[in-house]
């Protein structure tokens, strides 16, 4: 790693956001509230520079305390970084702006949940932290920033069913970071070293790596709710405020995710054969038709939605198996790869941004009419037009309908499906397509249908429906930047030491 | 522009006549004017032309046969459209009677100068479904079911038609009509193709055994429609027949024959039919179903090659002229006996003698020459079995009397109107007796070879007053005459039927339709069921819906994922999963 | 055998004792204990291997981590015994229940 | 000989983990945390880790341990009726028929079984040596302390360090964040209990002390800002119980400096460093030792302080329960 | 593909934002949602026209933009294209004047009218792209913006048929996704036009290639309703009668056709599909469901509906004419694009002016309505007899081709095929015809036409007027250049066979 520019903006992307957290404990509930808001801004912003940064310079690293690995800690911000970095300001940005006026709106009485603020920098530090971070220890820290972050903000409505589903996910993330710290250990035990590029290169095959790598795939999937392990998910998310429902849904599953991709594609090249990413795949495959039947068959708004990311995480465990060649393909030839990945990246962002506004659209929604029932869709059209465009625009993302972000996933997704000749993942895909359709069709035929009973719709703050339409919109926004967003990812050096050695086929001989 | 004014000028007095406010006249001589165009093209020989523009590019040509064809046409038209204007003074649906007379007229007059397949057909489509709008017009229900009758048959042989014309204008490789016959001749479908057009167009000629339609469709029309419909829009089945058969340049004995002896079934049969028919307009119907039998045997004979089509063809349009007229003037007459009274009814029994002998071919009437026309060329075709065709021919002269004689009795049972009256259409009607059948021996009609090969030198003027001839003809139609009378006077013979038909019009169409009242009922209900059936079989959407919208479902999916939620199954799952990820990868 | 492996098969009997209890143990304090004992496995296994190649000191870096690990999991407990006594409070469970 | 013990030592642990999980009472449970925490502590000792094992003593053990007698008034000490009534036989506590003797329960012991076989072999082939001691001693000198545990807590892996404080402070607010939203909760006399204050009395001065040493001398031997913390934390919880409420009666803005004191003195250190054009957290050489040292106290305070509101916290749900 | 124009983009432009801005407005601006609708409809006939007259003096027009690797949002336009863009623009023009009429007073016109110009919005975008991808995009895209016009009234009924056309588009459409998704994965970006592709590919892939047209054309099967995929269709014509006009004749039925048309022609290639027999299965499939459309039409007694399965019917005729392989045949599978739209809009039109003026939607109350609503109902027979295929209406033009087609390829059972349709058509319009002209109404009706009112709104009875001229004399006048039958024939000349 060395001969790359270091920069600052790893370390203040971590660090401010943090430092924000910290100030807004000083401040009065109300205040706390807007100088939440104008941090949260700022780090957008400053995401927003880093990313540029990377666009314009290329990888960057920051070595904390100036001590290189394997003793020291290395961040580095590559392309990869960068997007989730980027995505989860943009989509972060938005939220923030979603919470300061509902939250403000849900709880006027103590000035609207100020615990929000500091929790929601500190998890974005966590999550940049994590998207930086190339050692295995310090991924586990962020984590569990994380973790402890998102329960947090998960139980801040107070309510039983919040805090029921919240110890259910603290214990599962608990859970699912002792085994990656197993994982980690075992790691360290063999190799002496916590550095990711450094393990890569070091990592030899035999029962020790092999159970690491499945303690640690398994604590991971355990954290990004992987199936079966999906458990946790739906309680939680569907029972948390709006924007954190949102903020979990969108930006902190994909941490895992995250990690997964980096952890496989970089330093597992020994450990893993066909068949296990087959396995992942497979995982993947029954969480996209088993979440998306699920929310279809929810009859509550939130469930339904929080189902949903069930499935969609599916989707992104399914990219697993494209990536790892069959014995004998070399990777000159495994034409599918750059498609397969950045795809997955893509989807990731595309998902992050509907996710988040249908979730964002669901609270309106609910604090329209006071509750969570499928039911109180009816006549949305008719009463509530910015969100009923919001979730119908947030919904054809989801199911990837042109021209949506969704779309451009799912069509990567695809073709690297059909051209490594793994077509048994295109039934899923098509399944969980027409799943997807079928619940957000079956919200928007509510929506469309006249009302019932006369049950009015509160009004809603105006901002709220703008931001959340806003997000939606961004979801098909995004495909006009999508060619150069892929060509960023596949032309920058990310896995660097990792792919390249996967790749070439080098490690592949054990199948 | 003349080609288009005898389309167009039509069409224009269609949607003119449907504004004339009601109880005008005037809408008599806006139709009869329409036909002045074709009556123009009819009697002046005008060069063809094309239109680029129209349909699939048009050509717009005559000949000879067609010609005298289109005169005939134009001709009664004209005469019909001025009897229609005072005949319907009163009738309410006036206007829409002479919209659609204007409709068919043009499509009438339009298939005959059509020189191309898709002009032709079109024209020949708007005269068929145009006509409609005559038979249904007393809105009676035997008019409605009649016109109903004549709707199916008519897209029957509009299907047979579209197809046989398909197949033609493939093997000709052109949309000319002109190219069709040698193209039929040259090939090997040529024969199927020309069945299926003589299918096509023998619904509009009435030929056996497709004529069921007729005897009701034109009796339930107005008269001057009836006199149209048997006078001139039958003649375009004759036209589309000629359009197709390739004359003299195939010797098709099966068909030949075919046409022969269905020709002469039709002579025959339809005459004996129509006798026991009390109504005058049906009467008239089963006579013109026998004559475009004779007309059918004409052609047919065309088919066995020895004849050249530059003789028979003008031949048959001059008997199809002749019968045209003298049809016309018999259906028109129809109204005649109720209305005139006095001294004019001599008159009009003159002109119904007149019209009844020249059907018959009397002796100095145009029938006396065109049925010799037909003569000739039975004696000079080597048709085998022409000799005994030669003796049905002669044979037919009495039965055909005795069909009209019977009309003329049936007529002359209508009780006259007291005084000196006549009402204001028996003017056209006399003017179209005056253009009655002899027009058929002008020179301007005449074409030249023909005259010479059946007259000689001599000219037909010596033809025509051919004694021998003239006296064979009188004998034969007397003897139908005859016979028609003695029955008459002796009342223990007369088994004439005066109030109700013996058999009903249309005979065998009854019997089809009972048949198929008997197979329609079972099979409507079989059709219904299987409809209902096709109804309650769930889509592949319906049975989604069946399974997503049912509480079994939901029930158990909630309970599958209570169950994955529950932390011993996580555990499972866990260790199910660790273990064959192990196993694969050791 | 050597020291550190009694010590790291020790430390891997406790992750899984540990791994058991969170999947079987009913009571809230009992599934946070069972995290506890968990993550004390992987400590252990940690600090197991610190001690095998002791120069002049044993490794550091795995002490230094697992004391990071510590206050991790301490935090994370405690937050989670927050949690559970609070649904207690609320609802009177102490255990997960089927959720309709 | 030292394998007997380390053996003996590891069955016991083990022991204890297992009875922890299987004692049908929750005190029985809390109990033997409590010994659990002191076995494992002894095998950090026996495995040279001693500042781990102070941690281990003082946090997991400890602290946690207090904790949960904390939480065992919220909760039956014993399976009472209350629950079997409300809550058949599945999911409390039940004496008669644990857990793991429902059909699932079998399937999975048995796979913990597999798994455990399994863990056992990774662990077993893990190589003999490894590890980044050499790494370290070469680099110790640079580092500005002689402890090498505290060099890398501080110097070579502050990064992960300071972090870490964000969770201890995270893990503040997550409390927070489920008792309300209250930052510190009103303090609600409770009677004075004399044998208590005469502990108090005894031990506060004794405590602090202990701290100051650990953390002071943490730099060269074991101890750090960690261990220091939890004893001072300790001097707090007992004040709370003794009806001392230290963190009611200081001012507000001032508990909270406490509070972020440690993460937010470290991140501005950081950040000065970073506009210097070093890395984040990159000491001067020569300073190194000195600013370890404010980090260390600073962080300590603030640990401790953050600690004892945790206790609070924890301790008010209860209160709140009571009324 | 050098020049890059932004045309092709500005007509899809004029559709879209006037819709976007209309979904913005407040429900009582009228005026402006009139202003903005026609704006837009003419500014894209007009452009249309301009663009069409530009490709034929030779001029080319190609938006490109990349979305992603390989996943290229083009533009192009050629014969076919502009053939179908003018078509629908030329009829949401008319659509729109009567949609203004018809809606009025109505609930949800911002609504309504916004996702009208965004279904047209999709409808040129099928009609102008130039590849699989673009193609795919607005195919999707319409069955988005036609989902809420489906469901405009907002009864349970329109929900429910809502639902079902919804099933069946996205379905379609996913399986649509798959196949494009694997031609580019097979055989990389299409561009319309580059058969070539296909057909160096097909000895190498024949089997990959077989089942990905079949799913491609599963997609598109949907959408022109072929049986078995026609479910939809008759279901949604619960909606607002010039949604159903729009979804019979121009977008969504005609969006299946015209995509069976490029896989056909432009994608495949009429060599390659003819070898591996894609033709004849998708022949009889399109036999199949122009005959039975057309007994399930005989069945129905609501007005509508009838109509509805006249359309599965009609479309294959299409599909038909595509399936046989020959100019003239194809000729007539690409007129009756047009030809069909200018009759079935005619025939719901009247529908519409029908059921909004008296209120009748069944058929059995059809009786006597020609004379209360003359030109109307001689609008809607004049498209009657051309469906049935009568001359010289637009219909007979289409099957005339298509027949001759058959029978020069030697299909003959094909055109036993178009005879039985032809039969069956007139067996279920001509007794509406009949019904209208020469029955007497079954009881006394309220005289609504007096004298000198028109029988209907004019806006109701301007466009229904027009379509039927339309139908009417684009057969009449077939041979005229720039009639549809005159450049169907010259797209097919110049791009397929010659």
């Amino acid at each position: 790693m060395t001969g790359l520019p270091t920069s600052p903006l790893p370390a203040l992307l971590v660090g401010f956001p943090i430092l924000l957290a910290i100030l807004t404990l000083f401040f009065r509930p109300g205040v706390k509230a807007l100088v939440g808001l104008a941090g949260c801004l700022l780090t957008a912003l400053l995401a927003f520079i880093a990313f540029v940064e990377v666009t314009q310079r290329g990888t960057v690293i920051h070595t904390p305390g100036g001590w290189d690995p394997p003793l020291g800690i290395l961040l580095r911000m590559d392309a990869l970084a960068a997007v989730f970095i980027g995505m989860t300001a943009l989509v972060g940005g938005f939220i923030s702006l979603y919470a300061w006026r509902y939250l403000r709106a849900q709880d006027p009485a103590t000035g609207g949940y100020p615990l929000f603020w500091p929790l929601w920098l500190f998890l974005w530090a966590g999550l940049n932290g994590l998207f930086l971070s190339n050692d295995l220890f310090n991924l586990f820290v962020t984590i569990e920033v994380i973790s402890i972050c998102a329960v947090a903000l998960a139980v801040l409505s107070g309510k039983a069913g919040a805090l029921k589903a919240g110890l259910r996910y603290l214990l599962a993330a608990i859970t699912g970071s002792m085994a990656y710290l197993f994982g980690v250990a075992l790691l360290y035990g063999s190799t002496g070293t916590l550095d990711l590029d450094h393990l890569g290169q070091v990592l030899e095959p035999g029962t020790t790596t092999t159970f690491a790598l499945l303690v640690v795939t398994l604590g991971l999937l355990i954290k990004m709710a992987g199936f079966p392990f999906h458990f946790w998910l739906p309680p939680a998310h569907s029972n948390a405020l709006a924007p954190v429902s949102a903020l979990l849904s969108a930006l902190v599953v994909k941490g895992a995710f995250y990690i997964l991709l980096r952890l496989w594609m970089e330093v597992f090249g020994v450990g893993i054969t066909y068949a296990a990413g087959q396995l992942i795949g497979l995982a993947g495959a029954i969480a996209v038709i088993w979440g998306s039947w699920q929310a279809f068959m929810q009859t509550s708004l939130k469930l339904l939605v929080a189902h949903s990311s069930v499935a969609q995480l599916g989707y992104l465990l399914m990219i697993f198996p494209l990536l790892i060649l069959p014995p004998g393909v070399t990777a000159d030839s495994a034409d599918w790869l750059s498609v397969t990945w950045t795809g997955g990246v893509y989807q990731v962002i595309s998902h992050a941004i509907a996710k988040a506004s249908f979730f964002l659209s669901a609270g309106i929604v609910i604090m329209a009419v006071g509750h969570d029932r499928i039911e109180s869709l009816r006549d949305l059209v008719g009463n509530m037009r910015i969100t009923s465009m919001a979730i119908g625009l947030a919904g054809v993302s989801l199911i990837g309908l042109p021209p949506s972000g969704g779309f451009v996933g799912k069509w990567m997704l695809l073709k690297g499906i059909l051209l490594s000749g793994q077509w048994w993942w295109a039934p899923v895909v098509v399944a969980g397509s027409l799943l997807t359709a079928g619940y957000v069709f079956m919200l928007l035929r509510l929506a469309f249908a006249p009302a019932r009973e006369k049950e009015p719709f509160r009004p809603v703050p105006k901002t709220l429906e703008v931001v959340a339409l806003l997000l939606a919109v961004s979801s098909f926004l995004i495909v006009f930047p999508a060619d150069y967003l892929i060509q960023f990812l596949e032309n920058s050096e990310i896995f660097g030491s990792g792919i390249e050695a996967v790749l070439k086929g080098g490690f592949y001989g054990n199948d | 522009m003349i080609w288009f004014l005898t389309i167009v000028l039509p069409l224009l007095a269609a949607f003119f006549a449907v504004f004339l406010p009601a109880g005008r006249r005037g809408s008599g001589f806006i139709l009869a004017g329409a036909a002045l165009p074709a009556l123009w093209l009819g009697l002046v020989e005008v060069s063809g032309v094309t239109a680029p523009w129209f349909l699939m590019e048009s050509h717009f040509s005559l000949d000879t046969p067609r010609r005298i064809i289109l005169l005939l046409t134009a001709i009664l038209w004209a005469t019909a459209g001025l009897f229609s204007g005072s005949y319907l003074k009163d009738d309410a649906r006036r206007g829409e009677f002479s919209f659609y007379f204007g409709l068919t007229m043009a499509g009438n007059f339009g298939l005959l100068i059509s020189a191309d397949v898709a002009s032709f057909y079109t024209f020949f489509a708007l005269m068929t479904f145009a006509s409609y709008g005559l038979v249904i017009h007393s809105r009676t229900p035997s008019a409605r079911r009649a016109a109903n009758i004549y709707l199916v048959m008519a897209i029957i042989g509009e299907l047979f038609l579209i197809t046989a014309l398909y197949l033609a204008v493939e093997s000709a490789g052109s949309m000319l009509l002109a190219d069709i016959p040698p193209a039929l001749a040259e090939s090997p479908d040529g024969p199927f193709i020309f069945l299926l057009g003589l299918i096509g167009f023998g619904v509009k000629v009435g030929a056996i055994p497709l004529y069921f339609w007729l005897p009701l469709a034109h009796p339930a029309a107005p008269a001057p429609a009836s006199a149209v419909l048997s006078g001139a829009m039958i003649k375009a089945g004759l036209v589309g027949w000629m359009h197709l058969a390739p004359v003299g340049l195939v010797e098709w004995t099966f068909l030949s024959l075919l046409m022969v002896s269905l020709g002469f079934t039709a002579v025959f049969g339809a005459a004996i039919y129509g006798l026991t028919q009390v109504d005058p307009k049906a009467n008239l119907a089963y006579s013109s179903i026998s004559q475009m039998g004779v007309m059918t045997v004409l052609l047919g004979i065309g088919l066995y090659g020895d004849i050249p089509p530059e003789l028979l063809l003008p031949a048959i349009a001059l008997y199809a002229f002749n019968h045209g007229t003298a049809k016309a003037l018999l259906f028109m007459g129809t109204a005649l006996p109720a209305k005139v009274g006095g001294a004019w009814r001599i008159l009009m029994w003159v002109g119904l003698g007149l019209g009844v002998l020249s059907i018959a071919g009397g002796p100095l009437t145009g029938g006396l020459w065109t049925k010799s026309l037909v003569k000739t060329f039975l004696g000079e075709t080597s048709l085998p079995g022409a000799q005994t065709f030669m003796l049905l021919l002669k044979l037919s002269a009495v039965t055909t009397a005795l069909l009209l004689s019977r009309f003329l009795h049936l007529l002359y049972r209508i009780k006259a109107p007291s005084g000196n009256v006549a009402p204001a259409f028996f003017l056209p009607w006399v003017l179209l007796l005056l253009a009655g059948g002899w027009w058929t021996m002008s020179p301007g009609l005449l074409p030249g070879e023909l005259l010479s090969h059946i007259s000689g030198a001599k000219g037909i003027m010596d033809f025509f007053m051919n004694l021998q001839k003239n006296w064979t003809a009188f004998w034969t139609i007397s003897i139908g005459v005859i016979i028609m009378a003695f029955t008459l006077k002796f009342t223990h013979l007369n088994v004439w039927p005066t109030k109700k038909p013996s058999l009903p019009p249309g005979d065998f169409i009854h019997l089809i339709l009972f048949a198929g009242a008997a197979v329609a009922k079972p099979l409507r209900k079989g059709i219904s069921l299987l409809e209902s059936g096709i109804q309650s079989i769930p889509g592949p959407e319906k049975i989604f819906y069946i399974i997503s919208d049912s509480k079994r479902t939901s029930r158990i999916s909630s309970a599958a994922e209570a169950l994955l939620r529950r932390w011993e199954f996580v555990g499972i799952g866990f260790f199910i999963f660790f273990l064959i990820l192990f196993l694969v990868l050791r | 055998m050597e020291t550190y492996q009694i010590y790291s098969i020790t430390s891997g009997v406790l992750f899984v004792i540990g791994m058991g209890g969170v999947f079987l143990s009913k009571h809230f304090i009992k599934k946070i204990i069972a995290t506890i004992i968990m993550g004390s496995g992987v400590f252990l296994a940690f600090v197991s291997f610190a001690e095998r190649d002791a120069l002049s000191f044993a490794d550091p870096v795995p002490q230094a981590l697992v004391i990071t690990g510590i206050v991790v999991a301490v935090a994370s407990a405690a937050f989670a015994l927050a949690l559970a006594r609070r649904i207690y409070q609320l609802t009177g469970e102490e255990s997960f229940t089927i959720e309709k | 000989m030292s394998v007997l013990i380390d053996s003996l030592l590891a069955i016991l642990i083990v022991y204890l983990a297992l009875q922890c999980l299987l004692a049908p009472r929750l005190t029985q449970t809390v109990f033997l945390f409590f010994a659990f925490g002191l076995a494992l502590a002894l095998a950090w000792v026996r495995l040279g880790a001693v500042d781990v094992a102070i941690t281990e003593a003082a946090i997991a053990s400890g602290f946690l341990g207090v904790l949960f007698l904390d939480a065992l008034r919220d909760f039956s000490f014993i399976t009472s009726g209350k629950q079997e009534s409300s809550d058949a036989a599945n999911h409390s506590v039940s004496k008669k028929k644990p857990a793991f003797l429902s059909l699932p329960g079998v399937v999975l012991v048995l796979g913990l079984g597999l798994f455990l076989l399994i863990t056992l072999e990774a662990v077993w082939k893990v190589p003999e040596s490894g590890g980044l001691t050499a790494a370290t001693e070469a680099l110790l000198p640079e580092s500005g302390v002689e402890n090498p545990v505290t060099a890398v807590l501080l110097n070579f892996r502050a990064y992960d360090t300071w972090l870490e404080m964000g969770v201890i402070l995270l893990g503040l607010l997550a409390v927070m964040a489920v008792g309300g939203i209250k930052i510190f909760p009103v303090h609600r006399k409770t009677p004075e209990d004399p044998v208590l204050q005469q502990v108090i009395l005894f031990f506060t001065p004794i405590l602090f002390l202990f701290g100051a040493f650990l953390l002071y001398f943490g730099k060269n031997g074991p101890g750090g800002a960690f261990q220091a913390a939890v004893l001072w934390g300790a001097i707090g919880i007992l004040l709370h119980l003794g009806g001392r409420p230290v963190l009611t009666v200081i001012p507000r803005w001032l508990s909270q400096l406490l509070l972020i004191m440690g993460i937010g003195f470290f991140l501005m250190l950081g950040f000065l460093l970073l506009a210097g054009g070093a890395s984040l957290f990159e000491y001067p050489p020569s300073y190194a030792g000195v600013l370890i040292l404010i980090i260390e106290t600073l962080a300590a305070i603030s640990i401790a302080v953050t600690l004892v509101s945790v206790f609070v916290h924890l301790n008010q749900l209860n209160k709140e329960e009571s009324n | 593909m050098e020049t890059t124009s932004f045309l092709p983009l500005l007509i899809l432009i004029s559709s879209l934002v006037p819709g976007i801005m209309i979904l913005l407005l407040r429900e009582e601006q009228f005026a402006m949602r009139t202003f903005l609708n026609l704006f837009g409809a003419v500014a894209k006939v007009a452009l249309v026209g301009w663009v069409f007259a530009g490709y034929l003096s030779g001029e080319e027009y190609n938006f490109i933009f990349r979305l992603a690797p390989d996943l290229t949002f083009a533009l192009r336009l050629d014969a076919l294209g502009l053939f179908f863009a003018a078509l629908s623009s030329a009829l949401w023009l008319i659509t729109t004047l009567y949609a203004i009429g018809y809606l009025e007073g109505g609930l949800h016109r911002n609504r309504f009218f916004a996702f009208f110009s965004l279904c047209v919005t999709a409808s040129t975008g099928i009609a102008l792209s130039g590849n699989v991808i673009t193609f795919f995009i607005f195919y999707e895209f319409l069955t988005l913006s036609t989902y809420p016009l489906v469901v405009h009234k907002g009864t349970d009924e329109a929900v429910a048929a809502g639902r079902t056309y919804l099933w069946y588009t996205i379905g379609g459409g996913t399986i649509l996704f798959l196949g494009v998704v694997g031609l580019y994965a097979v055989a990389g970006p299409i561009y319309f036009g580059q058969t070539e592709i296909i057909a160096s590919l097909i000895s190498e892939y024949p089997t990959q290639l077989t089942i990905l047209f079949f799913l491609v054309l599963a997609g598109l099967g949907v959408k022109a309703a072929i049986f078995p995929l026609h479910g939809w269709l008759p279901v949604s014509m619960v909606a607002p009668a010039p949604v159903s006009a729009l979804l019979h004749a121009v977008a969504v039925v005609k969006a299946g056709a015209f995509g069976i048309v490029r896989l056909v022609y432009d994608v495949y290639g009429i060599g390659v599909a003819e070898e591996m027999n894609f033709l004849s299965v998708l022949a009889v499939f399109a036999a199949f469901t122009i005959i039975y459309g057309s007994v399930r039409a005989l069945y129905q007694n609501d007005f509508k509906k009838r109509l509805a399965y006249s359309t599965v019917s009609q479309i294959s005729y299409i599909a038909l004419g595509v399936a046989i392989p020959g100019a003239l045949t194809s000729t007539g599978a690409i007129v009756h694009l047009v030809h069909q739209g200018l009759m079935k809009i005619t025939m719901f039109f009247a529908a519409g002016n029908v059921a909004e003026t008296y209120g009748h939607k069944k058929i059995s109350e059809l009786n006597g309505i020609g004379r209360r609503m003359p030109l109307t109902m001689g609008a809607f027979t004049i498209a009657a007899f051309g469906m049935i295929g009568v001359p010289p209406v637009a219909g007979f033009i289409s099957k005339w081709y298509l027949g001759l087609g058959a029978v020069e390829a030697g299909s003959y059972w094909v055109v036993l095929v178009f005879l039985a349709s032809s039969a069956l058509n007139a067996a279920y319009f001509l007794p509406i015809v009949y019904r209208a002209w020469f029955c007497e109404p079954d009881h006394e009706v309220v005289e609504r036409l007096r004298s000198g009112r028109l029988e209907t709104q004019a806006l109701l009875l301007i466009p229904v007027v027009v379509t039927g001229i339309l139908s009417l004399t684009s057969g009449l006048f077939a041979a005229v250049t720039g009639s549809p039958l005159s450049i169907a024939r010259e797209i097919i000349e110049k791009f397929y066979l010659l």
